[in-house]
């Protein structure tokens, strides 16, 4: 379980290769990928930033909360931080499992659980030269 | 940037006190114009007590009053008592993918 | 759309790069691998046939139907024949969408129906050296 | 494997006649011994003929009674009516992926 927060443009094909295993006969790899338009706005690149520690610890406990909620054989995330242009990969995610459900299944969950709980942010620059935090989703916090 | 200030004022009788860690991300620490911030409370203090606190200070009233927080790296609710050492962190709306 | 049959080996993460366009924000590329048992049995090979003419028809229809049905940008279907070692590619599916959620639809309605339409088959040959035909689903054929 | 072979029994009065051909996959192939055939069939037979036909032969009992059909490389219902030069697949349970 590669779970963990980058500077370095991603490998995702790499990443696929390494979470399959002989016993699993589905790989599903997705790949977020910065486009050029939000909101009906040209953007020409996002600027990643995380709590970089808190962010590696959610996304391991998401990989772990994953690996028991479905069959999987493997799970690695990478959430890349930092400047980033139209066209590269900001987070991708592979799931390996025995049958395709889980690992679609699976992939959705971790994908959908990032965007609620993992502290980044991003900051959208557009073609016009200004910019602006992307809005987010305000994460649960346990109850007092 | 990293500042540092006290919630103990001075000339005061002389009380136990902890000392946190406070951290900025994104959108708050563009607002309030720091991203660390090292501070010393009262002992007992609660999360929602710093936020009261940071709120009076000049240039950190753009805090929201009720933010998620992060009390060393797990989200907390806002009467958690903090702890000589803790990292509190300030989490605006995530907005990773 | 490129939907095809092929007896090449399957370059998946080309096939996830060719789908990308710059208002794609996600990338989801599935992939069908031999694994190395079913129902029990220790499998060593797969052995796939297509009635290819049809089967690459009917991949097409599917890559339009699924295209129609969802917003995505750009869809690929490469379905390998012939022998097969655990651990290579059987399918690859790649669905590039401006959003994720479309991206997931897409691509597991296209495995499912896949699965369900089009005219492939797979023989199983055993470690104890046995071989069988891989149980199917009966295809739905239009109503008299 | 190709065999030819002919519906219409000799001595018969002549009557028109489709040439339709059969493809066998899989399963059904291993099954009958052959993966083409080559049929003369009376004009107007249906594919329930040629089924019912082709399960007469020695050989080809094992073809199901009511195969998945697909003519022309598109599925249809067993009351299909062949025509001249109809490319008839019997398609067994599929099972890409």
């Amino acid at each position: 379980m590669d779970c963990r927060i980058t500077t370095d443009s991603i490998d995702a094909a790499a990443l696929a290769n390494r979470v399959r295993k002989n016993s699993d006969g589905a790989v599903l790899l997705f790949t977020g990928v910065v486009r050029d338009h939000d909101a009906g706005r040209s953007v020409v690149s996002l600027k990643y930033e995380a709590y970089a520690e808190m962010a590696t610890e959610k996304l391991r406990e998401i990989c772990s909360a994953v690996a028991t909620q479905f069959d999987i054989g493997d799970i690695a995330i990478v959430h890349r931080i930092g400047e980033l242009s139209v066209g590269e990969i900001s987070v991708a995610i592979a799931v390996s499992a025995p049958h395709r459900d889980a690992a679609y299944n699976a992939s959705r969950e971790v994908i959908e659980r990032l965007k609620r709980e993992v502290p980044i942010w991003k900051r959208e620059r557009y073609a016009d030269g200004e910019d602006s935090w992307v809005e987010g989703t305000e994460p649960q916090v346990p109850e007092a | 940037m990293v500042a540092k200030v006290s919630a103990l004022s001075e000339g005061q009788a002389p009380v136990e006190k902890v000392h946190v860690r406070v951290l900025l991300f994104a959108a708050y620490r563009d607002r309030l114009g720091a991203s660390e911030l090292d501070l010393e409370l009262p002992v007992g203090s609660s999360v929602t007590f710093l936020i009261a606190y940071l709120r009076e200070q000049r240039g950190a009233e753009a805090l929201p009053g009720s933010p998620a927080v992060a009390v060393n790296q797990e989200y907390a609710p806002l009467n958690t008592v903090l702890e000589e050492g803790d990292e509190v962190a300030f989490i605006p709306p995530v907005a990773g993918g």
